[in-house]
C-alpha cells in the first residue's frame, strides 16, 4: 500500500469551474425490498470540476451512479445542463442519459460496463450502438467499428491492441480501459465513473488517472466514486461524503483531511456540512 | 455418401432385398395400435391367417399421428407393395389424395369411403350386428339398464349405437340405454383411462351389461366392467377370453375375413364397394367356451330368430349413416 | 484466457456429443435384438438413397429449421422457448384461415399471405408467455409448456367444431383450394432436368427455410436488434447500463421466436397436407429444442443440424418399415442429443478443455 | 344432482387427483431444494411402464412398483448427475429425461412384448385391488355418511392412501425436521448453507431421489392401480398437470393437495361430460381439458396471488473458490 500512495500523488492544475453541469435535489431511492437506499441527496457538480464522492462500500453511492446512468428509477429533481431528467418515466434509460451528455463507467465494469463475450470491438461501441453514425438502416457497420476500435485500443494503450479478442480475454486493467475509452473518447459534459481502479493493475491505475484529468480540464464535469479514500482526495476538486443515503458534508479537496473524511463516512457529522 | 454406403456395405445385404419386395401386400394400422385387441387386431389376424396359409410376407406400420398417413401410403406405394390395405374411416382422405399417384396399385379401404378405379372399399352392417348384442344385453340386464361406449364420436360409431339400442328395444321397450362417446379425436380409440371412467360412470347409473365400441379404449371398459362384477359387450374381435365368464358376448365384425380376402386375392382386387353383412358372414356375435355358461338357451335361440329375420328383410335395423340419426336413441 | 480454442466449442464439443449418442442408440438397438451397423445402413439408403428419400428428408429438415430457429434465436436472449410445438400448430391455424378464407389467383401470393399469417399466429401464441416474463418475470419455460397445452386444446376444439367441413369423419379442415397448392422440389427441379420424386412432400418452403436461415444470421450478427439480443443473452445488467429495455428485448426475440415456429406451417400444413389435421406438428416443436443445442444457435449449425434431424426422422421412419425398430427410436435419439449436447455439455467440455490446457503447456 | 352422482364424480377426483398428487409433492421436494424439474413426467412414464412390465413378468404387484420405483430414481440419478454435478441446464436435462422415458419406454415394451409398446393387461394379483376399510359395508346404510364413507373414503388402493398420507408427512418434514429446513434453506441460499459446512451437493441429490421415489409412486399407481398395464404415453401430460399444480400451491403441501384435487375435479368432469352445460354457455371438453394450465397461467400472471418460485431455483450452485 505504501507503494500505491507514492502513485497517487496526481499531477493537476487548479480547478477552473464553469457552470453548474449537474444539479441533483432530494433524490430518493427505495428498492424492492422496502429500503430506502437514498434519503434525499442533494449535490451539484460544474463543468471543469471533479467531484469525488466518499463512502464506505454500501451506503448508496451505486444507487447514485445507476440512478444518474438510468439503470435505476427514483425520484426527486435531477437537471443535466439545466433540464430536468426523466427519473421514472420511460426516459429512465441509458440511451436517454447517453442523449443528454451523461457518459457512466460502472461499478462493475465486468457485470454491467462490458459483454465479457463479446470482441473488443464490440463492447467499444456497447450502450452506443444505436448511433446514427455506426449503422446502416438497421444494419451495423460492422467494418467501420472494427477499425474505429482498433485505433482507440492504439491510443488508449489497450494490450494486446487486437479489437478481435473477447472482453473477457484481457487483464482488469485493459478491460477498463475499453471501457474508459468508449465513454470518454465522445466526449460527454457529465463523466459518472465508478470504482475506476477496483482491479486494476498500477500502470493503468496511472493511465486511468491521467485521463480523467484530461477530462477535467478539458471543461467537463466529473462524479467520482472510490471507496478508495487516497483515490478521491488525490484526483477530486470537492469532496461529499455519503452515509446511510444521505450526504453528510461536502469539503473543497485542499482542506480535506483523510481523519474527518473518514469520521464523516462513519456517520458522525463533524459540523462543517455544506 | 457413397462413402458412407461403401464404408456399410458389408452389412447391406438384408437391407437391399427389404427395399425390392416387390408385390406383397401391405397393411397399415389405424391410430389405436396393432394390438388394441379389437378393430386392428382383427386385421392383423386376418393378415396373420393369410401369411400361416400362403406363407407370404407382407408389410406393416402403425399409425402414431394424424400426419403420417400420406408418408405410410406413399411409402408403401413406392416400395412396389400391392395390394395396399388400410383400416379405418380417417384414411379415405389420404387414399384420395394418393391413389391417383399410383394407378397400377390397389387401395382397400376398410371403413372409409373412396370413389377411385384402383381402391377397393369395404364396409360392414355393423348396426346389424349391434343390434344382435343389444339382444343378449337386454336379456341379460337385471335392472333394465343397459351401457354403450363409443370410442370417437363419429356417424360410423353412432351407427354401432343405434343397431344396439334397437337390440334392446326391441327384447325390452321400457329397458334404459345410457350411451357415452370417449372423444371427439381420434385419442378416444387409445383411452383406456377414460374407458373406464365413463364405464363407472355408467354402473353408478344402474347399468349392468356395457357394450364398448371403442377399439384400446374398450379394453378399459371390460376390465373395470370385470373388476365391477357386470358384464361387458367386446367389439371387433372376439373379446370373450379378456375376462372369461365376465364378458357376455362379442359384436364380431370379420376385419379379419375382410383382410384375409383381400390379401388372398392380392393384385388381382377389383375395384368397388363391398359390403359384408349378416348374410355373408361379416357382423355376428360370439360364442364360445368362455361364454357359453352367460348365454342361455333361450337368449340363443331369440338371436338366432332374429338374425334369419334380417337377413330375410323381415327385421329392418335402422342404420344412422343413412340419415344420421337414430329412432330410439339421442345423443 | 480462453481454454480452447473456437472451433473446439463449435465443432468438437457437438460431434462428441453426437457421437455419445449415436453410441448409447446403438447400444439400445443392440438390446432389442438388432443389428445397429444394418440399422444405421437403412437409414442412410432410406433417407438418402433416392430422391424420394431425400425428399423426405428435406421435407422434415425443413420443418426442423423453422423450430430450430426459433429456440435458436430465443436462446441468445437466454429465454428457453419450449413452446415451439404450440406456436407451430398456431401457425398452421393462421395458414389454414388465409388458404380457406381468402380467394387466390397464384400461390406465389398465397404463399407470402400464408408465410405472413402463421409467423402473426405463431407469434400472437408467445406474447403472453414474453410479456408474462417480462413484467411478472413468470418463467418462460412454464409458461410456454402451458401454452402448448392450451393450444393443443384449442386447436382441437377448432378441429372438430368450427373447421371441421361438413359431413367429415376425421378432425381435420377441408382442402386448401388448389391454387394455395405449393410446387414440390419436384416442379421446381424440373425445369432444370433434374429427376427429382414426385410423391415427396418436400417443396419451396425449403428455400425459405434456408432463407430464414441467412435472415436470422444478419439479425443477429449484423442488425443493431441481434446485437441487442446477444447482449441481454450475455447479461441483463450490461444490457440495462446500455440502455436496452429487458421488457421489450424479451418481448420482442419471443415474437420472433414464436413467428419463426409459426412459419413451420408453410411447410408442413400448406406444402404438404394442404388441410390442417390434428397434430399437424408431430413434435417438431420440440426438435427445434435439440436442433438449436446441437447447431450451437449458430443459423448455419441449425441448418445443418435440422438436415440431420431430417435424416433421422425419415430414417427412423423407414426403419419402422423395414425391421422391428419402433419409430421411437427417433425420440430417443433426440433425447440422447438434448441430454449431451445441452444438459450434460460440461461432462463433455470439462475434460476437452483440460485436454487443451495440457496440451497448450506443453507446446509452450 | 343426485348425491350418488356427486360421490361418483368426487370418488373419481380421488382416483385422478393420487398421481397428480404424488407427482407434485416430488416436485416440491426437488424445487424446494433449487432444482427445477420438468421432467416428472417422464419419470412417471418410467416408472408406469417398468412396474407393469415388472409385475406382468413376475406376477407380483411388489415387485412392480419396486421396479418402478428403480427406473424413477435412475432418471433422478441422470437428472442429478446433470443438474448438480455436471451443473448443466436443469430445464434442458428435464426436456432430455421426458424424451427419453417416451422413447424408451415404447422400445423396450416393443422389444419385450411384443404387442406394439404396450404390456399385457394386468391379472388380479399383479395389480393393487381396492381396500375396503373396515366398517365401510356396515356402515353404506347410514344416511350421507355412509355412503361417504363407502363409497368415497373407503374401496381405493394402498397407493392412494400412501399418496394423502405423504401429504402431512411432506410438511412435517420440510417445516418440522433438520433435513427440512436445510432442504428449503438450500433451495434460496445455497451459499449459507455451504458456509454453515453443509453439503449443498447431498442435500440437492437427496431431494432429487425423493422426488424419483414418489415420481415412482406415480407411475406405478397409473400402471397397476388406475389401470391393468402399460399404454404407450400413459401418462398423458399429467407431469406437466402435475407442474402447474405445484406452481398453483405455491410450493406449499397442504396447498400441493388442494391444487391437484381441484384438478383432479376437472378431469373427472372431463372424463364424464363431453360438454358441460353451465346454463350461460357451455363449456366444451376442450376448455375443461386446457383449464388446469389456464388457471396456473393464471396464477402466474399474479392476478390471484403471485408464485414465487424459490429463489436459488434453476440455477447451478458453483462453490465461490
Amino acid at each position: 500500500m505504501v507503494g500505491r500512495k507514492v502513485l497517487l500523488r496526481v499531477e493537476k492544475t487548479p480547478a477552473t469551474p464553469g457552470k453548474p453541469v449537474l444539479e441533483v435535489e432530494n433524490l430518493r431511492v427505495i428498492d424492492p425490498a422496502g429500503v430506502e437506499r437514498l434519503r434525499g441527496v442533494s449535490l451539484n457538480i460544474r463543468a471543469g470540476e471533479v467531484l469525488g464522492l466518499a463512502g464506505v462500500a454500501g451506503n448508496g453511492q451505486s444507487e447514485l451512479l445507476e440512478v444518474l446512468g438510468g439503470m435505476m428509477r427514483a425520484t426527486g429533481t435531477v437537471r443535466m445542463n439545466g433540464a430536468p431528467l426523466d427519473l421514472s418515466g420511460p426516459h429512465a434509460d441509458g440511451q436517454s442519459r447517453r442523449a443528454a451528455g451523461i457518459a457512466h463507467v460502472p461499478e462493475d465494469r465486468q457485470r454491467k460496463g462490458l459483454i465479457m463475450d463479446y470482441a473488443a470491438w464490440e463492447n467499444s461501441v456497447f450502450g452506443y450502438h444505436r448511433d446514427p453514425a455506426i449503422a446502416t438502416g438497421p444494419l451495423m457497420r460492422n467494418s467501420a467499428i472494427l477499425d474505429h476500435a482498433s485505433a482507440q485500443m492504439q491510443r488508449f494503450d489497450v494490450r494486446p491492441p487486437n479489437p478481435r479478442l473477447p472482453a473477457k480475454a484481457f487483464s482488469g486493467g485493459n478491460q477498463q480501459k475499453v471501457v474508459l475509452a468508449r465513454e470518454i473518447e465522445r466526449g460527454p459534459d457529465l463523466l459518472l465513473i465508478g470504482q475506476p481502479t477496483r482491479g486494476v493493475d498500477i500502470g493503468a491505475i496511472e493511465f486511468i488517472h491521467q485521463q480523467i484529468v484530461a477530462l477535467r480540464d478539458a471543461g467537463k464535469a466529473i462524479l467520482l466514486v472510490s471507496v478508495e479514500l487516497d483515490e478521491i482526495m488525490a484526483l477530486s476538486d470537492r469532496i461529499a461524503v455519503i452515509f446511510d443515503g444521505r450526504i453528510m458534508g461536502e469539503v473543497a479537496a485542499q482542506d480535506a483531511s483523510a481523519r474527518e473524511l473518514g469520521l464523516m463516512m462513519a456517520g458522525v457529522s463533524t459540523g462543517k456540512a455544506a | 455418401m457413397t462413402l458412407m454406403q461403401t464404408f456399410l456395405g458389408a452389412a447391406a445385404a438384408t437391407a437391399l432385398s427389404a427395399g425390392a419386395a416387390l408385390a406383397e401386400p401391405a397393411l397399415i394400422f389405424d391410430l389405436g395400435g396393432k394390438f388394441d385387441k379389437s378393430f386392428n387386431e382383427a386385421a392383423f389376424n386376418g393378415a396373420e391367417r393369410w401369411k400361416a396359409e400362403t406363407g407370404g410376407n407382407y408389410l406393416e406400420t402403425v399409425m402414431q399421428s394424424e400426419a403420417q398417413r400420406e408418408q405410410a401410403l406413399r411409402r408403401f406405394a413406392e416400395a412396389g407393395a400391392n395390394p395396399i390395405v388400410t383400416t379405418g374411416f380417417a384414411m379415405s382422405d389420404p387414399i384420395a389424395q394418393v391413389a391417383p399417384d399410383y394407378p397400377d396399385t390397389m387401395f382397400v379401404t376398410i371403413d372409409g369411403y373412396v370413389d377411385l378405379p384402383n381402391v377397393k372399399v369395404i364396409g360392414f352392417t355393423e348396426h346389424e350386428g349391434s343390434y344382435l348384442v343389444g339382444m343378449m344385453a337386454a336379456m341379460a340386464s337385471k335392472s333394465n339398464t343397459v351401457g354403450f361406449i363409443g370410442g370417437m364420436d363419429v356417424p360410423l360409431i353412432r351407427k354401432f349405437a343405434c343397431g344396439y339400442a334397437q337390440g334392446v328395444k326391441a327384447v325390452n321397450a321400457d329397458a334404459t340405454i345410457i350411451a357415452n362417446m370417449t372423444g371427439t379425436t381420434p385419442a378416444a380409440w387409445n383411452d383406456p383411462v377414460k374407458g373406464s371412467e365413463l364405464t363407472l360412470s355408467q354402473i353408478g347409473q344402474g347399468a349392468d351389461v356395457i357394450y364398448a365400441a371403442a377399439g384400446g379404449t374398450g379394453v378399459g371398459v371390460l376390465q373395470t366392467a370385470a373388476d365391477e362384477g357386470i358384464l361387458s359387450i367386446g367389439v371387433d374381435s372376439n373379446q370373450n377370453h379378456l375376462h372369461p365368464g365376465k364378458v357376455l358376448t362379442s359384436m364380431l365384425k370379420r376385419v379379419d375375413v375382410a383382410v384375409y380376402n383381400v390379401m388372398k386375392a392380392g393384385a388381382d382386387l377389383e375395384a368397388g364397394v363391398e359390403v359384408l353383412d349378416l348374410a355373408a358372414e361379416g357382423v355376428g356375435y360370439a360364442l364360445d367356451e368362455n361364454n357359453a355358461s352367460l348365454v342361455s338357451d333361450e337368449m340363443k335361440t331369440a338371436v338366432d330368430a332374429a338374425r334369419a329375420k334380417i337377413i330375410a328383410g323381415e327385421i329392418k335395423v335402422h342404420d344412422y349413416t343413412s340419415d344420421d340419426s337414430c329412432p330410439v336413441l339421442t345423443f | 484466457m480462453e481454454r480452447m480454442p473456437k472451433w473446439a466449442d463449435v465443432v468438437l464439443i457437438p460431434l462428441i456429443s453426437l457421437l455419445l449418442a449415436a453410441v448409447i442408440s446403438g447400444l439400445v438397438i443392440l438390446a432389442i435384438g438388432e443389428d445397429p451397423i444394418n440399422a444405421l445402413n437403412l437409414m442412410v439408403k432410406g433417407a438418402l438413397g433416392s430422391t424420394y428419400g431425400w425428399g423426405y428428408t428435406l421435407y422434415y429438415a425443413t420443418n426442423f429449421m423453422f423450430t430450430g430457429l426459433a429456440v435458436a434465436v430465443a436462446f441468445h436472449a437466454r429465454l428457453f422457448n419450449i413452446g415451439g410445438e404450440g406456436q407451430a400448430m398456431l401457425g398452421g391455424l393462421g395458414v389454414a384461415l388465409v388458404c380457406l378464407y381468402l380467394p387466390w389467383p397464384h400461390w406465389s401470393l398465397a404463399l407470402i399471405a400464408s408465410t405472413v399469417g402463421a409467423a402473426l399466429f405463431g407469434a400472437a401464441w408467445a406474447l403472453m408467455p414474453a410479456v408474462l416474463q417480462a413484467k411478472r418475470g413468470s418463467h418462460i419455460v412454464i409458461t410456454t409448456i402451458m401454452f402448448n397445452f392450451i393450444a393443443a386444446a384449442f386447436l382441437n376444439w377448432l378441429l372438430v367444431g368450427p373447421l371441421k367441413p361438413r359431413g367429415g369423419m376425421d378432425p381435420s379442415t377441408a382442402r386448401f383450394p388448389e391454387a394455395t397448392n405449393l410446387p414440390s422440389l419436384h416442379d421446381l427441379l424440373a425445369p432444370l432436368g433434374i429427376a427429382f420424386s414426385k410423391a415427396a412432400p418436400a417443396n419451396i418452403s425449403f428455400l425459405i427455410g434456408i432463407l430464414a436461415c441467412v435472415l436470422v444470421w444478419v439479425l443477429i450478427w449484423r442488425t443493431r436488434l441481434g446485437y441487442e439480443i446477444r447482449a441481454f443473452g450475455h447479461s441483463e445488467p450490461a444490457a440495462r447500463y446500455a440502455g436496452i429495455s429487458p421488457t421489450k428485448i424479451t418481448v420482442i426475440t419471443m415474437l420472433i421466436s414464436g413467428g419463426l415456429a409459426g412459419m413451420m406451417a408453410i411447410n408442413n400444413v400448406m406444402g404438404e397436407a394442404e388441410r390442417l389435421v390434428l397434430n399437424a406438428t408431430e413434435g417438431a416443436g420440440f426438435i427445434g429444442i435439440a436442433v438449436a443445442l446441437m447447431g450451437r444457435s449458430h443459423p448455419f449449425g441449425v441448418f445443418l443440424a435440422a438436415i440431420l434431424f431430417g435424416f433421422l426422422y425419415q430414417g427412423g421412419a423407414e426403419l419402422a418399415l423395414w425391421t422391428s425398430i419402433p419409430r421411437e427410436l427417433i425420440i430417443v435419439i433426440q433425447a440422447l442429443v438434448i441430454l449431451f449436447t445441452g444438459a450434460l455439455d460440461n461432462m463433455v467440455r470439462i475434460p476437452l478443455e483440460r485436454i487443451f490446457m495440457a496440451l497448450r503447456r506443453r507446446g509452450a | 344432482m343426485e348425491l350418488i352422482t356427486v360421490l361418483q364424480i368426487l370418488d373419481s377426483t380421488v382416483r385422478l387427483a393420487t398421481p397428480l398428487l404424488l407427482a407434485c409433492l416430488a416436485g416440491l421436494f426437488s424445487e424446494r431444494a433449487g432444482i427445477f424439474d420438468i421432467g416428472l413426467e417422464g419419470k412417471m412414464l418410467a416408472a408406469a411402464f417398468f412396474s407393469a412390465a415388472i409385475a406382468a413378468v413376475t406376477g407380483s404387484v411388489w415387485l412392480g412398483l419396486g421396479a418402478g420405483i428403480v427406473a424413477s430414481l435412475a432418471l433422478s440419478g441422470l437428472h442429478g448427475l446433470a443438474a448438480i454435478t455436471f451443473r448443466g441446464n436443469q430445464l434442458i436435462s428435464g426436456v432430455a429425461i421426458n424424451f427419453l422415458a417416451a422413447g424408451l419406454t415404447v422400445l423396450i415394451a416393443q422389444s419385450w412384448f411384443q404387442q406394439g409398446g404396450r404390456t399385457p393387461s394386468l391379472p388380479g394379483e399383479a395389480r393393487f385391488g381396492q381396500i375396503t376399510l373396515p366398517g365401510a359395508e356396515a356402515l353404506r346404510e347410514v344416511p350421507v355418511l355412509g355412503p361417504i364413507y363407502a363409497e368415497l373414503i373407503s374401496g381405493h388402493s394402498i397407493l392412494v392412501y400412501v399418496a394423502f398420507a405423504c401429504v402431512p408427512l411432506t410438511w412435517w418434514i420440510l417445516y418440522r425436521t433438520r433435513f427440512g429446513l436445510r432442504l428449503r434453506a438450500v433451495g434460496e441460499n445455497p451459499e449459507a448453507v455451504d458456509t454453515a459446512g453443509i453439503s449443498v451437493v447431498r442435500l440437492r441429490y437427496s431431494a432429487v431421489l425423493i422426488c424419483g421415489l414418489l415420481c415412482g409412486l406415480a407411475g406405478a399407481y397409473l400402471a397397476t392401480a388406475l389401470q391393468a398395464g402399460f399404454v404407450q404415453d400413459m401418462t398423458a401430460g399429467r407431469g406437466y398437470i402435475a407442474l402447474a399444480a405445484l406452481i398453483f400451491a405455491k410450493w406449499r403441501p397442504w396447498h400441493a393437495l388442494y391444487a391437484t384435487l381441484l384438478f383432479g375435479f376437472l378431469q373427472a368432469i372431463a372424463l364424464r361430460y363431453q360438454n358441460l352445460d353451465l346454463g350461460i354457455v357451455t363449456l366444451p371438453v376442450q376448455a375443461m381439458d386446457a383449464l388446469p394450465y389456464i388457471l396456473t397461467v393464471v396464477i402466474l400472471a399474479g392476478f390471484i396471488g403471485k408464485a414465487v418460485p424459490p429463489r436459488a431455483g434453476g440455477e447451478p450452485y458453483v462453490k465461490e473458490r
